[in-house]
């Protein structure tokens, strides 16, 4: 809770930076700050299992801590990254900010208890996010970005209302708990209506992690949108995201499985089609990460899916996660120097081996962590939902993951390819700042680090 | 102790190469190959003087939630397969020194990499361990093949990496569901002896799912036909180490696989599905003897001959007896030797006289008889001569699957004939008859000499004197055929 | 002396070795002179074993070397057999083996692949000897595959000339179809006796069933076929005449050839329980004989005529098996032994006089010139024809006897053969050696005798193909047949006649008469009327083309087998691989990114259609959920 | 009247027309019509609010949207010039398909939401749950942390909104 | 007052609306006029909400309600932020311009 707070005061600060004319030293007030707010975080494990704050609002119980260690650690390489981007720009301020609140909704959607809190987080963490998709003014992408984003974030956030309404009267109430206690004192005898209403809340949550179908804005903002923010979009909004599904299904709907595993096993499946499928014959490196997103989506669905209620399940989903949001990190830090110059096709990574032997490497690790290859994190995340999925009757569905992952390896592998292989236009060392080469240094050791030691992390957070 | 180290060691070794600049990386990586072989013949003593020696085996926790543990061991049969790797390794690096290869260091350091990997599949006693290595192999040799390939390397290395990878995938939901039904005092546990018993408690029904599922990997990697249509063009695509590593180890994964990591597992589910495995196998064999018999390209031919080899080996393991597995092991000790000489000489002719294309050579018996008596006594090792390292496994193998069924075995065997077709045809059109006007040949270097001697010595040593190895395999094929009963 | 048998064929492998590694270092002379020496030692432990086991009562011994191939009950140890049986071939091929070497020390003494030659014949040696020390069916067949890879070295000897390697090649692997069928054999005797040494397997031999023993006699007997040349995996043989002489002479008349028979004589047992397996054998026995006899009768090249004479006898040879007289079969191995090897080192003194010539429509009048030669070809041709006193007429005797007690029919069949043999080997001799030279000047200015070296070794050739026949005297004659008693114990069913006195002496005179007849009837045609051979195919009448042709049996086969393989490999290379199954590999993956090239036009880009699919979704899943 | 209280004919008219004037927003052809017409749909909305004892909420909507956010858009509309009647429209086959699956939408979800009859509202006890003083008290009370953190979002949007709108210094 | 009104006849107004709106977003070019159409599916849901808040005597639903129009309010402030700055750009806000991020 602590955490949350200072992160919302580090926004307001962020906004202050520019009056009082210390942008300079904002970097290291931000990551001093993430840093402060994540062992005040962390300082709430110690007081026991769940602390709820403000009647049953929100609660940093220990997934929820988990969560935010992710977001906050991706976030603290996040802003390292961006440092240098936005050095030039006049709005760094600005974006530092809104960064900030918008972390401050993913908090929420990771400590959420009621209806009221999950809605403003994602409200909290959207806008923001819709204005930094569009933030390169001149640049009708960035702003189509923005503005597809923007509407069918609304619509989507109609349909959660919508859901919620529908919930709240069947069970007149928002508190996730109650409703959780209202499911199991009325047995079978649930109104119509209440169904719907998880549906309803389901389709939402879909399109807050880009599952098929209702995945169609993710390609098109990823690509619009300045590459760092696209890397937010990527790792941070999408662990929150799951951090919510997480506990909405698994908590508060829990007990209703029967109406939603169908329709997300059919997500499921749809989502890894049509994503690796895409993905396999995009031109831009950019877009195929937005479509490898996709399918990374349906993979921690699945975790959903198999819902067994066990540490495993939310071990799963939390070290998916993370090794996603690593991953992503490295990838995007590399994408994001590489295209400077505005080419996102492969073709820019073209001889890159040679032009920055580390910058390749590094990619070649998150490419290989993303296609799920040992000894890297996503290898293990891979394995931990099919060990979750194959105790559960939708065993095709885990077919269908491997033949669909076969293909995604296709895709990773053509960058690897690019760096390795190809001749580049250009044969000059890539310039790379130093704060950068150590952030994607640091994340592809992370990655190895994760993949070796996995134990690491399910022992950190032991449940 | 000395199988962590013999993980450990190229490892390291590895990493030093890569630091290192220049041709150097070589002469590194050759010490640090023959080290490893050092490491591997102790290893040999000490099972020979007790297999039980704690030095051969380590089993510590790695991530002991989910009974994952680093646990390996050498048994008869992974002694085999190591022995066969360090071997093979310091082999296939001497090969290359007459090549530049730029970038050295991370050539060879892959290698070295490789070898790791290798020999991390042949010693585990971890299934999740097993999986690890086995996927780890496949990263240094995709990049071994993309960045040290011939033509059209990349959408074939491509094919082959993805195929590969997909049929890993489908090991690794077979040995998650085996897994899955473990119960070590109510804890879930990877350790082999406990997959063993999970799979055996299965259905016949569930046996056959993770059958298939299982071997659908190892028949990609050896591989069976027909799910082996990536392999000629890999092969032929490849690095010539790279094919060494391919062919004369690599393979080697996958039919150990079916050995250790499938027979004991599934005895129900090979009752059942068994005999259409072999029949692929045993159509394999026929099937690419065939294919072979008209190829023009020295390496493609030896590429099919090699399926055809392997064909011949999965039957004689999924025939499941004594003669058949043990034949396997000697077989694959074999293989691995010869292909490995074989490649080699296709590399010789590509440098020296520019072309590996078979009719437009000849005659280069004429112009160096040493290299034409080093290519045929490795002729005469892969058309399995007796005497010859290739005969003793062949004769098992025949032998075992003619216990399962006489009529796979009468049609398996026709690689006997076949086999001699297509090799003494290649064999004649390159160096018997005139010298071509185009063909120059020169002298051997002193390693590629070298190497050949050693392969030649090797093939003929073990066809006459196959003892020392083959009372391990007799051992190794028992212990296996007991954890099946 | 019998413990150390292992000697007999180390010393040839001792020879094959340092002419292996020093025959470049040493000079011609040495190098053949070591080659020689070390098939001498063997025959003189050979000749001692023989003597230790003649007087021996004991008449198996196993001599182990070391323990080769252990798999679970199958326990394969390198052993060696002593036995009446081997213990004779041991001194055919020891004996006939180094005079054939003091023979090539002249023949190929200006080739320059001379040592090469030595250390292919002593590693030939080698490997024969294995072949016949075996104390179990794998050792056997390790000397069986190698003299077959010699056999392939030295048939190619001149590897320049591609049709001399298709020969070799073609060798090889028809003697791998025989192979094949050899292994088999084997394992099936693994399976069914749980052992495949010789000494354990025959004492079992009655407890199986008698099918499975038919199936065991015939699977080794297609072993048999294809390394005794016979139908119908003969054609390798005449092809073989493209190695040198001496080689022909060793491997291709004297020893390798008879491997087949020296099988089947081994396995007796098996033969005299399958009655099937034995008639196979008889017929195809005298189907072979006289198929190969037929030929013999156009042929002109001089080996050539050899060859399918040798192809002819072994024909007679496995008739012989098939009726159970299996020692008389030995016995016409080593007569044949001797008089062919006889005729072909005189075939070769003839070449090297001519300088290379082999065709005998081109040669003529040698008598005087080579007179050495000439006579004890006339000796080989004598005792090959079955002129009575001459070895050959005995052991050919033997044989037709035996037949003759088993059936008319075969009887007959084998009568015409050898008079056939009669024929075409008289023809050789009188367009050989006499009626007017019709080589070049060139030749006949160069016409001279053979060194000593190369005469030697025919004379005492000729001497044993004399008395050979002294080993084995018509029992009927009272004087005891040596060689039906010295083979005794290994032989279970005893093949005692049972013909009359006077039947046999009918028979032999009948032998005798039609023998007469034939040569007479040469003589007729070639010396008295001094017919020639015709120049030109197109003279032939159409059954002589046929005959001149070998039966097109070469053409048959390779429109039947080598071009269908052919174009079955192109077929399953370019169709069924590349095409058809990487097709589909390569269509999944293309497949892949088309059904991606349609799903990405999914992606419009427009926001309207977006939200449209998004509702659609929606009430899909509704549709779906709840009102089913 | 015709048996149904003056309630349900209130609920009947409002409704009614609630939805006529929503169609008329989709319809309009020019854009400051439909605001138009969105205002009065909030005007009926507002009468529901009435009608169920939700007078402040009433208030707040008509202030919050008619008043605000509706002025807004009009703002917009009018800096944008795009009063006219010639806005570009959908082709017929889009508006089509958008009316077909919207009509099937509401098929489906008539057929979901049916049985729900005997959840009249019959337990109605207080009237003035509606009121502003109940609902202060809810709010500061149970709902302080979204109360508060609703600053959060506003200001996140007054930033965005800020950055967004200036001009670029470059 | 409210007596004799099913929750079924909110249920089915706030439905319709909710469709109507959807149907407006799906429909329309107008990028002004989708934005009024989402407004129009909140509205719906408020009303759902405060029909419900009555329907369980529970203020918590009229509460949600102000914390729509709170977000409703920021949407639209973000949203025209981002279109004016679209018609500064292309001097349009038709969706159909607004193609070129696709496939």
């Amino acid at each position: 809770m602590k955490g949350l707070l200072i992160i919302s005061a580090l926004g307001i600060i962020a906004m202050l930076a520019e009056i009082f004319k210390f942008k300079k030293m904002l970097l290291w007030i931000v990551l001093i700050g993430i840093i402060g707010a994540y062992a005040a975080t962390l300082m709430e494990w110690q007081t026991g299992m769940s602390i709820s704050y403000f009647k049953d609002m929100i609660a940093f119980d220990k997934p929820a801590i988990a969560f935010s260690g992710i977001i906050l650690a991706t976030a603290f390489f996040w802003f390292i990254l961006a440092n240098d981007y936005f050095e030039e720009d006049t709005n760094v301020t600005d974006h530092f900010a809104l960064v900030l609140f918008a972390i401050v909704g993913a908090l929420m959607l990771t400590s959420f208890k009621n209806m009221t809190t999950l809605f403003l987080g994602i409200e909290i963490m959207s806008i923001p996010l819709y204005v930094l998709a569009a933030s390169k003014k001149g640049d009708i992408k960035s702003n189509e970005a923005g503005f597809k984003y923007l509407i069918m974030g609304s619509f989507a956030s109609a349909f959660l209302l919508f859901g919620i309404a529908l919930i709240y009267g069947a069970s007149g109430s928002f508190d996730i708990m109650e409703i959780r206690s209202y499911i199991s004192t009325q047995g079978g005898n649930l109104p119509l209506f209440f169904n719907v209403g998880v549906v309803f809340m389901l389709v939402a949550m879909c399109f807050k992690v880009s599952a098929a179908p209702f995945h169609f804005w993710a390609p098109d903002v990823y690509e619009g949108s300045p590459t760092l923010i696209t890397a937010l979009m990527s790792t941070i909004v999408k662990t929150a995201a799951f951090a919510a599904i997480l506990r909405l299904f698994m908590v508060a709907f829990g007990n209703v499985s029967v109406t939603w595993t169908a329709v997300l096993a059919g997500v499921i499946a749809l989502s890894l089609v049509i994503a690796n499928f895409t993905a396999a014959v995009q031109s831009s490196v950019k877009r195929m990460l937005a479509y490898s997103s996709i399918s990374h989506a349906a993979f921690m669905l699945m975790v959903i899916l198999a819902n067994q209620r066990s540490n495993i399940s939310v071990d799963a989903i939390i070290y998916y996660s993370l090794a996603y949001s690593i991953g992503s990190i490295t990838a995007f830090g590399v994408l994001y120097n590489v295209t400077r110059n505005g080419n996102e096709n492969f073709e820019a990574f073209n001889g890159l081996a040679k032009r920055s032997p580390m910058l390749a490497l590094c990619m070649t690790i998150a490419m290989l962590s993303l296609a799920g290859i040992p000894i890297t994190a996503g290898f293990f995340a891979k394995y931990f939902v099919f060990t979750t999925m194959i105790g559960t009757p939708y065993k095709w569905l885990l077919i269908l993951a491997v033949l669909t992952s076969a293909v995604g390896a296709y895709y990773y592998l053509k960058v690897v390819i690019a760096m390795y292989f190809k001749q580049g236009h250009h044969n000059e060392t890539l310039p790379v700042e130093t704060s950068n080469k150590i952030v994607i240094a640091v994340t592809a050791v992370i990655t190895v680090l994760l993949g070796l030691a996995p134990a690491f992390i399910s022992e950190l957070f032991k449940f | 102790m000395l199988t962590a180290l013999l993980i450990l060691f190229p490892f390291l070794a590895a990493l030093l190469v890569f630091f290192t600049k220049g041709n150097n990386a070589r002469n590194m990586a050759m010490l640090f190959s023959v080290v490893e072989f050092v490491i591997s013949m102790a290893a040999f003593f000490q099972f020979k003087n007790n297999p039980d020696s704690a030095l051969l085996s380590f089993n510590t926790a790695w991530v002991p939630s989910l009974g994952i543990r680093l646990s390996a061991a050498i048994d008869g049969l992974s002694l085999l397969m190591v022995l066969l790797t360090t071997f093979l390794v310091p082999l296939i690096i001497l090969s290359s020194y007459k090549n530049n290869y730029n970038t050295p260091n991370y050539f060879y350091g892959l290698i070295l990499m490789m070898q790791m990997a290798l020999v991390g599949v042949f010693v585990a006693n971890d299934g999740f361990l097993f999986y690890v290595f086995w996927e780890l192999a496949l990263i240094p040799i995709y990049f071994i093949c993309l960045l040290w390939g011939g033509e059209n390397r990349s959408a074939i290395t491509f094919k082959f990496f993805v195929y590969t990878l997909l049929g890993s995938l489908f090991m690794l939901i077979g040995l998650i569901y085996l897994y899955n039904h473990t119960n070590v005092e109510g804890l879930k546990s990877w350790a082999i002896r406990d997959l063993y018993e999970a799979g055996r408690s299965l259905t016949a029904s569930q046996q056959s799912a993770v059958f298939w599922l299982i071997f659908i990997a190892f028949a990609i990697k050896m591989p069976i036909f027909p799910l082996h249509t990536w392999q000629p063009d890999t092969y032929v695509t490849a690095p010539t180490q790279g094919t060494m590593l391919l062919s004369g180890i690599m393979l080697k994964m996958g039919t150990f696989g079916v050995i250790k990591w499938l027979l004991p597992i599934v005895p129900l589910g090979l009752a059942k599905w068994g005999s259409t495995a072999i029949c692929l196998s045993a159509i394999g064999v026929v099937y690419a003897s065939i294919i072979a018999i008209q190829q023009k390209d020295f390496k493609r031919l030896i590429a099919y001959s090699s399926i055809a080899h392997v064909g011949l080996i999965a039957a004689g393991i999924l025939a499941a007896n004594q003669q058949g597995i043990q034949g396997a092991m000697m077989q694959m000790l074999a293989h691995g030797v010869n292909v490995i000489g074989l490649f080699f000489i296709a590399e010789i002719l590509l440098q020296q006289t520019g072309t590996r294309d078979i009719p437009s050579l000849g005659g280069i018996r004429n112009l160096n008889a040493n290299f034409a008596i080093l290519f045929l006594i490795i002729v005469l090792g892969s058309v399995a001569l007796p005497l010859t390292n290739g005969f003793v496994g062949e004769f098992l193998l025949i032998n075992g699957i003619y216990q399962y069924n006489a009529g796979f075995a009468a049609f398996a065997g026709l690689t006997v004939i076949l086999g001699a077709v297509y090799m003494l045809r290649g064999y004649q059109n390159i160096m018997l008859g005139e010298v071509k006007p185009s063909v120059h040949f020169g002298k051997l270097a002193s390693t590629e000499k070298a190497v050949l001697v050693i392969i030649c010595i090797t093939i003929i040593a073990f066809g006459v004197y196959p003892k020392p190895l083959n009372d391990i395999a007799e051992q190794g094929t028992k212990a296996i055929l007991q954890m099946m009963k | 002396m019998i413990k150390l048998a292992a000697l007999i064929p180390l010393f040839p492998l001792l020879g094959f070795l340092i002419n292996a590694f020093f025959g470049k270092k040493i000079s011609k002379g040495l190098s053949g002179t070591i080659a020689s020496i070390t098939v001498l030692a063997s025959f003189i432990v050979s000749i001692l074993i023989f003597m230790e086991l003649h007087a021996s009562h004991e008449k198996q011994h196993v001599v182990n070397v070391f323990s080769w191939i252990n798999s679970g009950s199958l326990q394969i140890p390198f052993e060696f057999l002593i036995d009446p049986l081997s213990s004779w071939f041991l001194l055919i091929i020891t004996g006939i083996g180094f005079l054939i070497h003091v023979y090539s020390i002249g023949y190929m003494h200006d080739d320059e692949g001379f040592t090469r030659f030595f250390t292919y014949l002593n590693l030939f040696v080698f490997f024969m000897l294995l072949l016949v020390l075996g104390n179990n069916f794998l050792i056997t067949f390790v000397g069986w595959e190698g003299v077959g890879l010699c056999s392939y070295l030295l048939i190619g000897f001149w590897f320049k000339n591609t049709a001399y390697n298709n020969a070799a090649k073609k060798a090889f692997i028809m003697n791998r179809i025989g192979d094949l069928g050899f292994l088999l054999g084997i394992i099936l005797i693994f399976v069914t006796f749980g052992s495949i040494s010789y000494t354990e397997v025959f004492d079992k031999a009655g407890t199986a069933e008698t099918s499975t023993i038919t199936a065991i006699a015939l699977l080794l007997f297609i072993g048999a076929m294809g390394k005794s040349a016979q139908l119908p995996l003969y054609t390798w043989l005449p092809d073989a005449m493209a190695g040198p002489t001496p080689v022909s002479a060793l491997i291709h008349a004297a020893t390798m050839v008879t491997a087949g028979i020296f099988m089947v004589v081994r396995a007796n047992v098996f033969y005299s329980i399958s009655d099937v397996a034995s008639n196979t054998v008889a017929i195809v026995g005298v189907a072979t004989a006289l198929f190969a006899a037929t030929i013999g009768l156009f042929q002109n090249d001089i080996k050539k005529i050899l060859a399918y004479s040798t192809v002819s006898q072994l024909g007679l040879m496995f008739l012989g098996l098939g009726v159970g007289a299996f020692s008389s079969s030995v016995f016409h191995v080593t007569t044949h032994a001797f008089f062919k090897a006889l005729l072909f080192l005189g075939a070769g003194s003839v070449i090297h006089a001519m300088g290379g010539e082999q065709d005998i429509r081109k040669m003529g009048g040698l008598w005087g010139k080579i007179k050495i030669t000439a006579i004890t070809m006339l000796i080989g041709t004598l005792a090959i024809s079955g002129v009575p006193g001459l070895s050959g007429f005995f052991s050919k005797d033997e044989i037709l006897a035996h037949t003759y007690e088993h059936s008319k029919v075969l009887w007959l069949l084998g009568m015409i053969t050898s008079m056939l043999t009669a024929f075409y080997m008289f023809r050789l001799l009188f367009l050989t050696f006499f009626g007017k030279f019709r080589g070049t000047h060139e030749q006949e200015h160069h016409l001279h005798e053979s060194p000593f070296s190369m005469t030697v070794p025919l004379m005492i050739l000729a001497v044993l193909s004399i008395f050979g026949g002294l080993l084995g005297l018509p029992e009927f004659w009272g004087t005891g047949n040596w060689m039906h008693h010295h083979l005794d114990p290994v032989i279970l069913r005893k093949n005692d006649s049972v013909l009359s006195h006077e039947t046999e002496w009918t028979l032999m005179i009948l032998a005798v008469a039609a023998a007469a007849a034939v040569i007479l009837f040469a003589w007729m045609v070639y010396m008295k009327n001094r017919v020639l051979p015709v120049n030109k195919e197109e003279q032939l009448k159409p059954w002589q083309r046929v005959i001149y042709n070998k039966y097109y049996v070469d053409e048959i086969y390779d429109f039947l087998i080598r071009k269908p393989l052919d174009v079955l490999s192109n077929i399953f290379h370019k169709f069924l691989d590349v095409q058809l199954i990487d097709g589909i590999v390569n269509g999944i993956g293309s497949g892949v990114k088309s059904l991606g090239s349609v799903v990405r036009l999914a992606q419009s880009g427009n926001i309207g259609f977006y939200i449209t699919s998004m509702v659609l979704g929606v009430v899909l899943i509704i549709l779906l959920t709840f009102l089913k | 009247m015709l048996g149904y209280t003056i309630t349900q004919w209130l609920f009947g008219i409002l409704s009614f027309l609630a939805i006529m004037f929503a169609l008329m927003v989709v319809f309009s052809r020019n854009p400051v019509n439909s605001v138009l017409y969105l205002v009065l749909t909030f005007f009926c909305i507002a009468g529901h609010y009435l009608l169920l004892n939700a007078q402040f909420l009433a208030v707040v909507h008509i202030a919050v949207y008619a008043g605000a956010i509706m002025v807004l858009f009009l703002f917009v509309i009018m800096l944008m010039n795009l009063n006219q009647d010639n806005e570009p429209q959908k082709n017929i086959y889009s508006k089509l398909i958008a009316g077909v699956i919207g009509g099937l939408l509401l098929f489906v979800m008539v057929g979901a939401l049916r049985g729900t009859d005997h959840l009249e509202m019959k337990r109605y006890g207080h009237p003035d749950i509606g009121l502003v003083k109940n609902l202060g008290q809810v709010l500061f009370h149970e709902y302080l942390f979204p109360f508060e953190i609703v600053s959060v979002l506003l200001l996140a949007a007054l930033v965005g909104a800020i950055m967004l709108g200036k001009k670029e210094l470059k | 007052m409210i007596n004799g009104i099913s929750i079924n006849y909110y249920l089915m107004l706030s439905t319709v609306l909710f469709i109507i709106g959807a149907v407006g977003v799906m429909a329309r070019r107008n990028t002004i006029i989708l934005f009024m159409c989402i407004e129009l599916m909140l509205n719906a849901v408020n009303l759902l909400l405060v029909a419900f808040s009555v329907l369980h005597n529970d203020a918590s639903g009229q509460v949600f309600v102000f914390f729509i129009m709170a977000v409703a309010a920021a949407e639209v402030a973000v949203g025209l932020a981002i279109l004016s700055m679209i018609y500064r750009n292309i001097k349009s806000i038709d969706t159909d311009l607004l193609g070129n991020l696709k496939n």
